[in-house]
């Protein structure tokens, strides 16, 4: 067990640190579109979101390892590098750059196995936040499915033109590019027949319906496909090989639902508010079954951030089995979350139920607005069902569901 | 011996389903709570008044039906299982039972007789007398209130309000007064009112024997845990029923995802879990009126226990409905909204269960 | 509602309270076996177990609806008097008749189906607690899936052959007589295939080995049968209809693995110790948490024992609705006590833990007993898993698991 | 940076599973803990100190191997998964830190090498500093010990105890002493031996630094409940694994019952909650050497989170193996009922999670 970083990394940190110090207080001319997103802190200086973007691109805090010719910093892949840029921005409060699921899903898919014209054409502008990616994978009927997709692409001519439904298509309405699965081989294996298309939002035949939530705020989307038509080589992979090519990134955002790091950074939030609210004139936090119950809440977070260094560990030291340990993170990780924002409701009582611009609301309402978002995040991406099916089957080589005899 | 609910009281609460269910359909509900302003209906609290849910409890002297808190609660029941957009709780329940049990014989008839005959409607507010929140809580003196209730409980369209200070004495105030101000909070949910009463030399009239003794306001905390508990038991019914109607038809890998056992055991806990709080909830309103030595205890483990079993409801039925669950197209979350929030009115889970204990020793 | 019994059954009370105060601390001149079972008080009057079962049916107060020609009491099936008994009997702390597997069993399985001379000969001994009988269900290889077992029965001339072996046959050790499932039909489909029979444990080829379980105190046993022989008539209903025959009284087993008054005493007992045990000098009863727990679990308690007030009263108002209530009550009843047994070893802290014949052994280590024990019943008659497929398939009318292709 | 168990730390772990895998059936040690009188095995425990577990944390000038508590942590591991009936916790990772921690020079040479060499063998009793049920614990005047100490740890066979009164302080006594009497305890864990001590005008040694500060002795306790934590999570993962097996491989209903959804979650529930608890320890182990202002609330959280779920897991585990998890036959109810000791020994989960709070604040 060794848990420092070693001398390279030092310099790295301090070299971090001074960068952070120089941006200390930065705020955005421009807000943010992400409820949970930061819009900055005060004081510091002033600018457009897409100007830190290009800053953190050209200091190598952002984009670190994509390939200058696309865009990005071209240095290597190094993950404690990335943590430590992760870690001094929280601490200095500093934002990071902005995400999305262009950044975090398409960049990645395109790199790995786009051609060299859609790499040129779509990674430089997404990463520094000019094309704003949506994603569309789930429909009303393929959820926990999702190889049951019926979105359909024909390729005419030169063109697909596609018809179908998606839905959960988060900042479908600020996007300019989706990301699609289309069935477009219908007589293949259901997971055989699906297509990876790049679709412009702004093409004829796209209607998007805004979604409301049960949070009131989340935007999601559904998102209506009539005849629309794009060029044929707005394809990743080869037809038919969507599946393994959605695959791939698929796998990277379960893991980051629910850092442990955030999680604790909530659990020290809520005992902050324990020590001001009072009932009955004695602090929250003195009340025992409360207390207890956030002590239970911190061992289980405590627990997953040991869990996390173990995981990086293992990605810098090859040949770690860790393969059940990198399964359970959505699983427990959104429960866990769940759980403690619910116990801040319990603990505040009827002002915990407090919501949007209600006088008397702590913390901005964020306890119950979370306390929601996370039960659609305990459901979303595989709910928790799927989540026990993969972790007893391919973690624990448990016996698949026998077939059903098809009616 | 017969444990239940008459026929009376069910074919009351049959009565209360089925208006709600042709006048209150989820899409009406939805239009009714986005007003900003006052999100409850008055065309359905009309249609309830109808069938006389305000005269429940009151006295037939007073003009009212003098039925029993079963009664009540078969109603609350159905209000829940309807997420109904209306007042109840606090001006047909817990305001007669104070009034009933504080009010000198004058104020009996003053009071009583008119919320029977609707002129007056009562809002509630206290609950800074089951627990004190910073520096919330009213004071008495020289005949005049002051201080703020947080939480007061469909204080909005109330022509008068019961206040509570910390010793239990509860006074009538009237809510035209320039003395009371009434601040809108805004919950998570939009199906009921909740309010900030704040007090500045406020005239109050005290209900005479509350200063007495706390059996009054404990009576009428009580009857209002009850319906609470109550409410959260339709409530999670109507959340479990759709999760199963949900399970049969949703079909995924070419099933109904009710046949996977994971679900079908979500579904299985569900119904075990909430089948027991019937019995414990109508056995609850019995002992209030019947069993006076029992109705505290039982009250404040009706209110906590039926808490608990209906958050893990909520859960799991939106679970249930996978992403469907969790959108607005269903509706899904103003029974999960409704069921929070009664876990937290007039007491959570845990303050409410050391009042049991309280009870035993 | 009305929890009233009426005029009728005051009397009956008051008969039943005359009876308990006569025999006021009764202890037997011979022990019970069962480690769960009372050998009574002290002070009182002084008597076989056997005595006492006579004294019990002369009057009344057991077997009360069997004909008298069988060597019951005769009188009606009455449900409130039953109860009266049982409440009045556990108030006076009197011991009840003895119990076991043929009362509660074999009696109302040949009341319902055995022939004329199968009730003549083994109803009476049955009751009078001469003739005590063990189970044989379970299978080492069909426990869930009870109607997959193996042991064979075979007719021969006649005689029926019978030759497999049993488990968790409890009292197997002290019983004269065996009812159990047999396979006759091997053709047959699985559950059509089987026959009840009944077998006298003193035939040559039955071995019986003692099954210890991880209490090391409750009696299970394993029962194997080689080639033994038993006259063709020991049969309840006809070849085939075993299956039938013993699922006709299975379900009276559910209901009364774990009654809530019985769990409702251990509570008042546990808070009673609470009272009593102290830590760091402060009454365990005194603990926040602790006690916390035991309300939780209390109004768990409750609510079951208004449930079970609500089954009372469905039985003697017929036509209401309990379908679901009736599936519920294993379930929910065993994992509560389960529960709270767990919860009073958790509140004494090492000292709960202490065991058998241990130095300072709170309530005679019956909470850790039970704690086992318990488990062993959640688990036994039908896991909680195999409960909630009932729940979910019969009461609330899910769709069955698909069948499975065999391979 | 490296996170989880060195090389060494693996191979030495490896060899104490193999060791045990021989030596130490399940048969074996039913055949042990059966023994009324010592349920420990001699012969099993040799063969522990022939791989040296004595030593691991006896600095080299006392000739011991001089690792850090991770090192134990591994080895505590291994002993948990195999059910091993054989002493550990108190006489060679206690019974050294407090010595190291509290001893003057002199005291550490005379036990430290003595624990090295085999000599002396430590029973400690803390249990009262820990929390004092009723009228237990031990008092010191005089330079005489007084009292009762419950749950002392492997007092029997040892030479040596450590007990400690209320302050803290603590205090090396020897076992031969006619004013001590050692009373077995029989809990339902028979894989271990906890004893009730008596002393009456015991003579005592007090370890020198232990009236300075209450440090040694929380150090002792923290490193305790490390490799109960460690324990269990040895004894937990056995569980899984044996509840993954026999699921499939039993078949009920044509198919193994791990292909139907309710096994296969409850085993995926298993795996999920054990999973994280590894590196939970690992860190509050590493932290009780490398980072001493964390270590307390580390080792806290490690033992009561660990208590928890293994309490769990041994439910599950049992639950999945239907009828044959309750017999004696498989023997999974001596790893239930190692778990259930490690979560009350030591400090029960919520004493323990109390103190990770105060340390907070």
């Amino acid at each position: 067990m060794n848990l420092e970083y070693g001398p390279k990394y030092q310099d790295f940190t301090k070299e971090v640190q001074s960068f952070c110090k120089k941006y200390e207080g930065i705020s955005f001319t421009d807000g943010s579109n992400n409820p949970l997103g930061s819009s900055g802190g005060s004081g510091g200086p002033q600018m457009s979101r897409s100007e830190w973007q290009k800053i953190l691109i050209e200091n190598g805090f952002f984009a670190r390892s994509v390939p200058k010719e696309y865009g990005g910093y071209g240095g290597e892949e190094d993950i404690l590098k990335s943590r430590i840029i992760a870690t001094e921005f929280s601490k200095s409060k500093i934002p990071g750059a902005m995400g999305g699921q262009g950044i975090d899903m398409l960049v990645p898919t395109l790199l790995e196995m786009g051609t060299e014209e859609q790499k040129q054409a779509y990674i430089e502008p997404t990463l520094y936040g000019e094309m704003i990616w949506c994603q569309g994978y789930s429909e009303p009927n393929a959820g926990s499915d999702l190889a049951s997709l019926q979105t359909k692409g024909e390729l005419v001519g030169d063109e697909w033109i596609i018809n179908g439904q998606k839905i959960w298509t988060s900042t479908a309405q600020y996007s300019q590019m989706c990301f699609c699965l289309v069935r477009t081989e219908p007589d293949a294996p259901k997971h055989a027949g699906i297509s990876y298309l790049l679709i412009p939002m702004d093409t004829p035949g796209i209607e998007i319906r805004p979604l409301v939530d049960m949070t009131l705020k989340a935007g999601f989307n559904e998102v209506f496909f009539t005849d629309v038509k794009i060029p044929a080589s707005n394809i990743v992979g080869k037809r038919g090989e969507g599946w393994a090519v959605a695959n791939a990134t698929l796998g990277h955002e379960r893991g980051s639902l629910a850092p442990p790091d955030a999680t604790m950074n909530r659990v020290n939030m809520l005992m902050q508010l324990m020590k001001e609210e009072t009932l009955d004139g004695k602090p929250l936090i003195e009340h025992p079954i409360y207390r207890d119950r956030l002590m239970q809440i911190q061992g289980k977070v405590l627990a997953q951030q040991s869990h996390a260094l173990r995981l990086l560990s293992a990605k810098l030291n090859p040949g770690t089995d860790v393969k059940i340990g990198k399964m359970i993170q959505k699983l427990t990780g959104t429960e866990l979350r769940h759980e403690l924002e619910g116990l801040a409701i319990d603990v505040m009582g009827e002002v915990g139920t407090l919501y949007e611009d209600s006088p008397h609301l702590r913390n901005d309402g964020t306890w119950q607005f979370i306390y929601m978002y996370f039960l659609g995040l305990i459901i979303g991406g595989g709910t928790s069902q799927i989540q026990k099916n993969i972790i007893a089957e391919r973690g624990l080589g448990m016996p698949k569901e026998p077939k059903v005899e098809r009616a | 011996m017969y444990f239940g609910l008459s026929e009376e009281q069910s074919f009351f609460q049959d009565n209360v389903k089925k208006y709600l269910e042709e006048h209150a359909t989820i899409d009406k509900i939805k239009h009714i709570v986005s007003d900003d302003k006052n999100n409850l209906s008055a065309e359905i609290h009309q249609g309830l008044l109808n069938l006389g849910i305000n005269g429940l409890l009151i006295p037939e002297e007073f003009g009212g039906l003098e039925l029993d808190l079963l009664f009540a609660a078969s109603v609350s029941e159905a209000l829940g299982g309807g997420v109904s957009p209306t007042p109840f709780v606090a001006p047909y329940v817990m305001a007669p039972t104070a009034i009933k049990h504080a009010g000198s014989k004058i104020q009996q008839e003053n009071y009583l007789s008119k919320i029977a005959s609707n002129e007056y409607r009562f809002g509630v507010g206290f609950s800074e007398f089951i627990g004190k929140r910073n520096d919330t809580g009213i004071t008495f003196s020289d005949n005049k209130l002051n201080g703020r209730a947080m939480f007061a409980l469909d204080a909005n369209d109330a022509t008068h309000l019961l206040l509570a200070n910390e010793k239990g004495e509860i006074f009538v105030t009237e809510t035209k007064s320039s003395n009371m101000e009434i601040v809108n909070l805004t919950t998570v949910d939009k199906t009921r009112q909740y309010s900030e009463v704040i007090c500045k030399n406020l005239e109050a009239e005290m209900l005479e024997n509350s200063s007495v003794s706390e059996e009054p306001i404990l009576k009428a905390i009580d009857a209002g845990r009850i319906m609470l508990a109550a409410d959260s038991i339709g409530a999670s019914q109507t959340m479990v029923n759709k999760a199963v109607d949900y399970a049969k038809e949703r079909k995924q890998f070419g099933r109904p995802i009710g046949s996977f056992q994971a679900v079908k055991h979500m579904c299985a806990e569900m119904a075990a879990d909430l089948e027991p709080c019937y019995a414990l909830v109508w056995h609850a309103a019995h002992c209030h009126d019947h069993s006076p030595l029992e109705a505290r205890f039982m009250a404040c483990h009706a209110k906590a226990h039926v808490s608990e079993i209906s958050k893990g409801i909520a859960k799991k039925s939106t679970e249930v409905h996978g992403g469907m669950g969790f959108t607005d197209l269903l509706g899904l979350h103003y029974w999960f909204k409704r069921i929070g929030l009664n876990r937290q009115i007039l007491g959570s889970p845990e303050l409410v269960r050391e009042e049991a204990y309280r009870t035993q020793i």
